[in-house]
């Protein structure tokens, strides 16, 4: 078996990334480039729009139209991108703090309007950064730098809000777990309407060092050690769950997409687009 | 093709140092051990023991090594 | 004897309606808005009107996010404009500095309503002309344009595109409420002779493309998302390729190029209106809807014998200095009514540099300022 | 100097008095070809109606587009007789729905009183044309739009279905003035 | 039976109200107060925190302390004052603009992070205040000024959002049944934690005419006849439930609260608050 | 020989944790924040630190909440603080002007980073100078203050808790990365003897109370949410009450007792410090980090034989125009260097207007601006 | 005390008329009729028939009237 | 003129030059009474570690917090010294860690090569507190600041439970420097 051969979608000129040794952020970029080659999509056609933050960074070594916008502002960015143009295919980069906390509003309107965008988010559940500040997913008790006794606020379970909010397509998958977050990234963009794939990505930086994990290695280990398949967490109860990472297509639903359905107003009243 | 021959050429493994961070996560996770790091930077120390899994490239944050 | 309408251009309509109906004539094909008083009508006139053209209107969460897919429809090639005043205005800034930055079209109507915070939703005011210009954070350039009138409505709109498209600056319509809301008998300009001017799009192969190219005119060319040109636009400083640089050397070279558009195109920018007599010893400065009252004041005042002349910005920023220090050297007093505490007043002071004494004439209650109070300033100042 | 004629319609929000603006200045400005502005002043935001929209007529451009010396002042309520009679000219009409204004404060200015509001309930059948019975009087004794001009202006405004309902309102209108012997 | 005296918590100068003729939004203030005076709270330690909009106008009649702030942010100006001073009740006076559309992200935050506030969501489905233009709550198929052809965004289910997000308590009552409205405001009150109590309110002037609705009382009517309690709605099918307005306590769970734990915190490092 | 400190206030010390120290010092009470580079330090030291005085920390979702929050906080009596860089600067400034507006005492603080938008983030800049003064819409009384070093910090931060629980306007402390990152030796004052202001609480019973009564100070007395005083706060225009109002008397007279608080003040509010020679020929006019340039550029050319003088704003805004027009008609040239294309320079001219030269010395590429360079333009300016 | 006997005196609807807005709320969802709007204004037009429910005071959103 | 020292340490980010920046001020301006300033270049964000440190130590004012006019270079790649060399004064000190820089630049500056690395990792045992060992070379080659008030401030700064480490890393930065015999 060969290797896959990513060069096509790189800017190689802008290598070496700029992610710390060990970050998940260049896995699961590796996972989103796999996935739109099996999908078989023109490099033309492609936007991928990021918000601000390390994961954020992605945009700029992928070979595609890309837009790094303003802190927690992709997903309205793409909006404007795939509504003026919806022939194209707009992926979203962010990170949790992006997503959840400073833009977690445009994230839950983005799954009620169901439109087309596949939104990778990438959740090391901290501000890398920044410097690792506490963020909606940072687990109680974890220490970061907002957070210097622990954290004691509760936090998002990104996925189910996405659900609750009205996404047709969620599922999580890991930076360990990289073939099957490929797969799930791939569904994510087949799908016709507003997709989530939320991609567990260590931070061995700002989170491992400050949490007692002291190599990335490490943090690799514990995601492998503490996931869990939708299917099997089926069987488990909720205390089995607690800390668990679940994993898998969690919702799959099919609805009126937004696109779609402006297309078919503006030929009800006779404009042409 | 992908089945392993006696016969077949071993695999190459490219390492392309500029890019690695010496993370170790090839290390770690090659199932057969064939990586190290040295100097802070991957290096291949058995390269017979290679399988051609592709796990390290998998998994390479940094898109530093391939294995063809 | 049944009455037929004589010309079929003629019209009624407020400022607000004006808009929309330039914006679409100017080839808007994206509009994002948030509803927010005086300026919803503009946002409810798109949403009819933008489909059946084939274009798309969107009411967005809030302001921010409008802002943002403006910026974003943009860059996939669509003509793109919002609309809101104060408040929203207030949360667009970020985003605003980012189209500033990156240079992208794009034109924001703010129509004025009395600050700050929620302030006078449903009353003038002219007192965001400052943060017009200095809402976001960071040197930038920005094009403000301020109608007085229905009519100056369409004509600036229309402008408003052309310069956002010609400069890639983004492109400020601020009217005030009075502007806005009334409704004004207009001649709808023919639309096929209107100059719509589109953007520069680059000519040479894709690998050659530079999106922030040092060009000789000051102004790269611009490549559409999905053209095939596969360019990245970010918000960080940049160098000519558009990906970010910390080298000092690059990033000034940029931020020069950029803030250097306006002085560079400033008299292309610049658009003022004179009036009065040639040998005033009064000047009345004033610009939107009290500009109308200031050019009846200064009517007034000449019927009175006191020779007057009359300046209005119909751009305003940048700040038409070389006019009003012209001014400044010809008369002996210049009023400038507003409604604000004397923002552009400030401007006019150090334009004319004491060339000319400056008489702020100021009214922040939510009224408009009548000729009378104009005239009377006047009338003082001659005294 | 030129002409202009100022009006300032007033009463309560709700009682469509920006739209009879609206047609009043349309029927100048697009039947009559004479230059007109119409404006409204709200309550505290964007929601209720206007209580008070104001009409300039004139045939040069119109500058300061406010009321602010006028002609005819319409009050459907006692408190706009009394918050604005003293904004009218002196030769100025006060037209006064008669019913629900009463006291009529002393000044220079020509009073009508006509009991709007009930001729649109009984003559025409439904208060929510009082508006347009008032532009009928007002076309009557204001004479600076043709009686042609505000009938096109009200058809080109009104809602499909309505047509009839407004003609014959504005028509009840004009006749109560004539009544009025102006 | 004595009609209850409002009067002890009303400024009966700044009367009437501004609200329109048979606007919902007067029969919710009603219900509230009677919750209050329930509960028996003084008035000293009551405030009432609004964003902008008309349901939002509410604090200027009600003699508590009161707190008319920016659009959407009423959520964070009260988690100050409760932060600040967690022996006062804070309701929170929103609508589905205020909360849910521009203050999305500030209601599932609040939500998460499970802080004492009562928010009280007068759900009308339109934007009032600026004239009826549609909100991320109006009904698919129905008309706003920006919506002239009709709705077609799917719109949230706001109970269900705050529960995704982590709120405590969650309640949906009307206008129409103002009697138990004013029961789950109660409850929510008393909850020690995020409550949300959304309350149906109908809107006549700017929704109900655009939506051949064209009096008051038709509106009440069609609440009367949609409204199901959480109990049948258990033994409905989904299409049945289809444009149903579901009444009752919804969530109602046991959670760490905020500024409790924040306490905690403060005693464990021997700070005096 | 084992070494001991031999002053115990003596610390090394960046400007961030000296922010957060002084206004523990001057009773920080509630800090509401949103990470953002370079003002996170600020948040970091506080989460510590506050709790374990008895005080709140909360990180929100965002800016816009965050500057919520700390309004609300301080209403419920809590002296209260925010800071953050430009881009979250931005998103404040909506609720900026709704502290403004209602009068409700906090600090901002702002470490300004080069903008617009992403721009240079671990970068120092002085571009949002102006938006300090005109970031949100409409008008409205701010003060800024702009602190040179760690150990200034310490005093501007202690100062802007007392201007702003004085007057009721909101204080924005204005520092630069550089200040804000730059370890530093300082002494740390004796925080019994620091002189912090308290809020002015009314003494009237409560249904005599008006919150924005027209005093004869013109501060209103600012009483606390449930002190028994139940009070209404609203950011639409208001009159004595505190409930809204469109009668354009009651409007006006409260605007303008607002804003005047700033005139009235002015010489309680403005700080500047001068040095120099008395018979200069040049004028250094700088602020914040650039000033310690500035100063070492005035020493340089006073070896060299130029007479040179130097006045820098502690107080930003209001802009100490009188002590800026003093300069001008003393010396012939101003030189004005600052972090961004001549910001406060355009102040500086119209201060002047026209009695001297004003040269900018500007540098937008990240770096600061070094004492020869601006010797340089001093040397040029005698020639 | 609650129940109605024919001793008792008959209730007092109280309408404040500057707060009434005529919306007939309470005229329509008075059980017993005894409310109707005149001139815009709710008024009483059938005492005896009140049976003090309240149900008018609870759904007036203007706070117009009472019953006592 | 008064007397300023001017020092850069730089190399990689993550190599601790912060906080060795850090303790040089502290142990110039809290344990020396001297003046002294410490700031730093970052990447991109505040994420990385900085890769240039400076410290200004002065018995006056330090105005220009920036080094300009250096006395001492630091410098751990050979990057650093290709790109900082020339910012060093006539009689400065260009320190370079001799395994990594094998290049040295012309100039007027006095050069010292120490295997800084080298000596962390094999003679103290830890990469990580080679920082530590270049304070160690800089205290014995620059003499600006005293032994002792190096010592108390890395006592003062490094984390509980390291602290004999460092000393040790200290003391084999102060050896090898002495035995350069300077
Ligand atoms: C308006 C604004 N606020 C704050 C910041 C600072 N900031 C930059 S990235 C970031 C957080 C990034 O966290 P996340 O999205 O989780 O990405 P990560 O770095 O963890 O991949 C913050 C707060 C900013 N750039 N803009
Ligand atoms: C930042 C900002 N954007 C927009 C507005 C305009 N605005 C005022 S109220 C409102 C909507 C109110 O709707 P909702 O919260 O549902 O309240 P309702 O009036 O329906 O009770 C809007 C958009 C504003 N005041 N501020
Ligand atoms: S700080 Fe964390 S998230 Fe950012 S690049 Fe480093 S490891 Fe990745
Ligand atoms: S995983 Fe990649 S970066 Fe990490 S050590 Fe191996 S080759 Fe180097
Ligand atoms: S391909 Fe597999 S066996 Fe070979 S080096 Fe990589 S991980 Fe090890
Ligand atoms: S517009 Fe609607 S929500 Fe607002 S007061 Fe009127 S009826 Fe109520
Ligand atoms: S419900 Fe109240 S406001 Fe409506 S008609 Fe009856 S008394 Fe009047
Ligand atoms: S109390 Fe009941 S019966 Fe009496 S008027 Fe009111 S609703 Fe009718
Ligand atoms: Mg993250
Ligand atoms: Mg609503």
């Amino acid at each position: 078996m060969e290797s896959f051969d990513y060069s096509p979608y790189l800017r190689e000129k802008k290598f070496p990334l700029i992610w710390c040794a060990g970050c998940g952020h260049g896995i699961v970029m590796k996972a989103i480039l796999r996935a739109i080659d099996r999908v078989g999509w023109d490099r033309d056609d492609m936007v991928m729009v990021s918000g601000i933050g390390c994961s954020s960074r992605m945009p700029g070594y992928v070979d595609f139209n890309t837009l790094h916008t303003t802190h927690g502002r992709a997903i309205p960015f793409a909006t404007g991108v795939k509504m003026a143009n919806p022939d194209l295919h707009v992926i979203v980069i962010t990170g949790d703090g992006d997503a959840t906390a400073i833009g977690g509003n445009h994230y839950i309107h983005a799954a009620r309007r169901n439109i087309d965008l596949t939104v990778v988010l990438l959740n090391n559940s901290i501000y890398g950064m920044t410097g690792g500040q506490v963020s909606p997913t940072t687990p109680k008790g974890k220490r970061a730098s907002t957070a210097p006794f622990g954290n004691f606020e509760a936090s998002f379970n990104i996925s189910g809000l996405a659900e609750a909010a009205g996404a047709s397509f969620v599922a999580r998958g890991t930076a360990y777990g990289a073939v099957q977050l490929s797969k799930y990234i791939e569904k994510a963009l087949l799908k016709k309407g507003l997709s989530v794939v939320e991609a567990i990505s260590p931070c061995p930086t700002v989170f491992g060092r400050r949490n007692a994990m002291r190599s990335p290695v490490e943090m690799y280990e514990d995601i492998h050690e503490n996931s869990v398949s939708v299917k099997k967490a089926g069987t488990m109860t909720a205390d089995d769950l607690e800390d668990k990472i679940i994993t898998g297509v969690l919702t799959d639903i099919e609805k009126p997409e937004y696109t779609t359905e402006y297309k078919k107003l503006i030929a009800t009243l006779g404009g042409s687009s | 093709m992908s089945k392993k021959t006696q016969q077949e050429a071993p695999p190459v493994i490219e390492i392309i140092v500029e890019r690695c961070k010496g993370c170790e996560i090839c290390v770690e996770f090659c199932p057969t051990d064939v990586l190290a790091i040295d100097n802070g930077i991957a290096v291949v120390i058995n390269l017979d023991a290679c399988t051609s899994c592709q796990l390290c490239d998998l998994r390479c944050p940094d898109f530093a090594i391939t294995v063809k | 004897m049944p009455v037929t309408k004589r010309d079929d251009r003629v019209r009624v309509m407020t400022g607000n309606e004006a808009c929309a109906e330039a914006a679409l004539a100017a080839g808007l094909k994206f509009f994002a808005g948030y509803p927010i008083t005086p300026s919803s009508e503009i946002a409810e006139e798109l949403s009819t009107k933008l489909p059946a053209s084939g274009g798309k209107f969107i009411q967005m969460e809030d302001e921010i996010s409008a802002m943002g897919a403006i910026i974003g429809a943009s860059l996939a090639g669509a003509k793109s404009m919002t609309a809101t005043s104060g408040p929203g205005f207030s949360l667009k800034q970020e985003n605003i500095g980012y189209a500033c930055i990156t240079e992208v079209p794009c034109v924001i109507v703010n129509v004025m309503r009395g600050g700050p915070s929620t302030g006078l939703p449903t009353m003038p005011a002219q007192s965001d002309v400052m943060q017009a210009r200095w809402g976001t954070h960071g040197d930038h350039p920005i094009i403000v344009l301020c109608p007085q009138s229905v009519a100056e409505t369409i004509d600036l709109t229309v402008r408003a595109f052309s310069l956002t498209e010609k400069f890639r600056i983004p492109v400020i319509l601020l009217m005030d409420e009075t502007v806005g809301h009334i409704s004004e008998k207009i001649r709808l300009p023919k639309y096929e002779e209107l100059e719509i001017y589109e953007r520069h799009k680059p000519t040479v192969p894709p690998e050659e493309y530079l999106p922030y190219r040092h060009t000789d005119n000051d102004i790269p060319e611009m490549a559409t998302f999905g053209s095939g040109y596969r360019f990245h636009v970010t918000g960080l400083c940049h160098d000519e390729t558009g990906f970010p640089t910390n080298n000092p050397v690059e990033i000034e070279k940029q931020m020069l190029r950029l803030n250097r558009k306006l002085e560079r195109y400033r008299d292309e920018i610049i658009e003022v209106e004179t009036a009065g007599d040639e040998d005033a010893e009064i000047g009345v400065f004033a610009y939107g809807s009290t500009a109308r009252s200031a050019k009846r004041a200064m009517l007034m005042a000449q019927e009175k014998g006191i020779k007057t002349c009359f300046l209005r910005p119909r751009t305003m920023w940048p700040f038409p200095d070389l006019e009003v220090r012209a001014m400044g050297e010809k008369v002996r007093s210049i009023i400038v009514p507003e409604m604000n505490l004397g923002q552009i007043a400030h401007e006019v002071e150090w334009a004319v540099a004491g060339q000319a004494e400056v008489i702020k004439v100021n009214k922040i209650s939510g009224e408009p300022i009548s000729p009378p109070e104009i005239l009377a300033a006047i009338e003082k100042a001659v005294k | 100097m030129s002409f202009r004629y100022e009006v300032r319609l007033s009463g309560e929000g709700g009682q469509g008095l920006v739209l009879a603006g609206k047609v009043l200045a349309e029927a100048a400005a697009i039947y009559d070809d004479k230059n007109a502005t119409q404006s409204q002043s709200y309550g505290p935001e964007a929601r209720g109606g206007a209580s008070r929209s104001e009409v300039i007529i004139s045939d040069e451009d119109i500058d300061y587009p406010k009321a602010v010396n006028i002609d005819l002042l319409l009050a459907l309520t006692q408190e706009s007789v009394n918050k604005y009679h003293s904004d009218l000219k002196d030769d100025g009409i006060l037209l006064v729905d008669s019913d629900a204004c009463s006291e009529i404060p002393e000044g220079k200015f020509k009073v009508y009183g006509v009991p709007i509001i009930q001729i649109a309930r009984e003559k025409v059948g439904k208060v929510l044309v009082a508006n347009i019975v008032a532009l009928g009087v007002i076309t009557e004794v204001a004479k600076v739009v043709t009686r042609e001009a505000v009938e096109a202006a009200i058809l080109a405004r009104v809602p499909k279905g309505t047509e009839e309902l407004n003609l014959s309102a504005f028509k009840a209108g004009v006749e109560a003035a004539q009544e009025l012997g102006s």
